[in-house]
């Protein structure tokens, strides 16, 4: 079962990854991808992000999100952290990590999890400009074209 | 009346769609000629200015009923929880 | 300039994945990898895993394989370690980490970072056997097809 | 002899050549004809039967010259650290 968060406090990224692997020893290798806020968006600084989430499908979605990826690679653990409310350039925003038998599995599960979560999760972020005004982060069509590298199911090239 | 009170939904408004209607959630009861997502996002913008201008670029709206995506053929009953909001943009 | 070290000793995967962002806010993403001792090879149970290694040889290795990561994919930051020596099920034997500006960058510099060392960095695992015995582990033909999928250069699928 | 000791090289073994060999490291000194990693490794695997086990099975054994991978091609020369092992396993 995966471990899945929502919250607005930072993570340990250390201390994901080594609750992963504590007291096993079936583990051949962990991915991790750690998502972090750029000062520079489209060319204008920010003071800061807000990162607005729908709760009651927020938690549901990414549990979702790890069993499919938990089911596809088999994977001997799974992590998915993602932070929410008023976050400054430099900050965390979210970790994905999946531990597998092989390193294969591991990273391509690890590709999966942030590709589907950037599509299929209840997230919006807002930026906060430095020279003043926000503005909604619009939805990138890379990001669509990310995640639809897994619809086929199974491993990928 | 029994019949207006199942009739209720509640409607959820996120990001730039609860700017624009200037509501984060609402108790709505649309006639029964409403029973799809579609209907009541036409139903919904026929309100007042701001939910017209929620609802002005529905290509741009995604949704969800009782937390699961839907579109606009997704029925819609009684008592769900209907959300509305742009395309995702967390990770 | 990535940071490289072969060392006896256990690495603190939390420590450095925070070094590569600190006091940053160009980075949007850090991929990670970290290899860990399984207790079952091909069916037969490790007491522990020797690895040896070349050290004139290795640490020059690991640094060109950080420099064309780094190259190839823009890295604004990168982490190369890997232990040596006896090591246990369940320990950690490697890690590799690479920060960029974009997930995608910072995913595929991961996976080619853990794909070159395996067959491009001089180590070699010794497995020694729980019924008695040890083995040197034979180069697998799959890491090389892993390995010879960045041959073309730039991006890949 | 100043062309006997500009002749030596220094030979490295790693894994289980290290083991068949019997040597970590050695320094040798080949006659002049000896002027490839190639030539090197007919010279060595006749030296006793130690070595002639490390080389018996040349397709598994790789090579570096002063620290860069080379081939049967690659030429040595005195002075040169040429180090043998088998493909390589780390990771």
């Amino acid at each position: 079962m995966a471990r899945v968060a929502v919250q607005e406090a930072d993570f340990a990224s250390g201390e994901e990854i080594a609750a992963l692997i504590r007291g096993r020893t079936d583990i051949g290798g962990i991915g991790c991808f750690i998502g972090t806020v750029r000062e520079t968006a489209a060319g204008r600084r920010l003071v800061a992000m807000t990162l607005e989430h729908y709760p009651a499908m927020t938690a549901r979605a990414l549990q979702a999100i790890a069993a499919e990826a938990e089911t596809r690679w088999h994977l001997l653990g799974c992590t998915v952290i993602h932070r929410v409310g008023r976050l400054l350039p430099g900050e965390n925003i979210v970790l994905v990590a999946a531990a597998a038998a092989h390193r294969q599995a591991a990273l391509e599960a690890t590709g999966f999890l942030i590709d589907w979560l950037k599509t299929r999760a209840p997230f919006w972020k807002k930026e906060h400009f430095l020279q003043g005004g926000d503005a909604w982060v619009a939805a990138r069509s890379e990001d669509e074209a990310a995640a639809s590298r897994w619809q086929t199911g199974g491993a990928i090239p | 009346m029994a019949e207006g009170r199942t009739g209720t939904l509640t409607v959820l408004y996120f990001a730039w769609l609860r700017e624009r209607t200037g509501l984060a959630e609402e108790q709505v009861s649309p006639p029964a000629s409403v029973t799809t997502v579609g209907g009541l996002i036409d139903w919904l913008a026929a309100r007042d200015a701001g939910h017209a201008a929620a609802f002005a670029h529905q290509a741009a709206v995604r949704c969800a009923v009782n937390q699961d995506f839907a579109d606009a053929a997704t029925p819609v009953r009684p008592g769900d929880e209907v959300a509305f909001f742009p395309p995702v943009t967390g990770g």
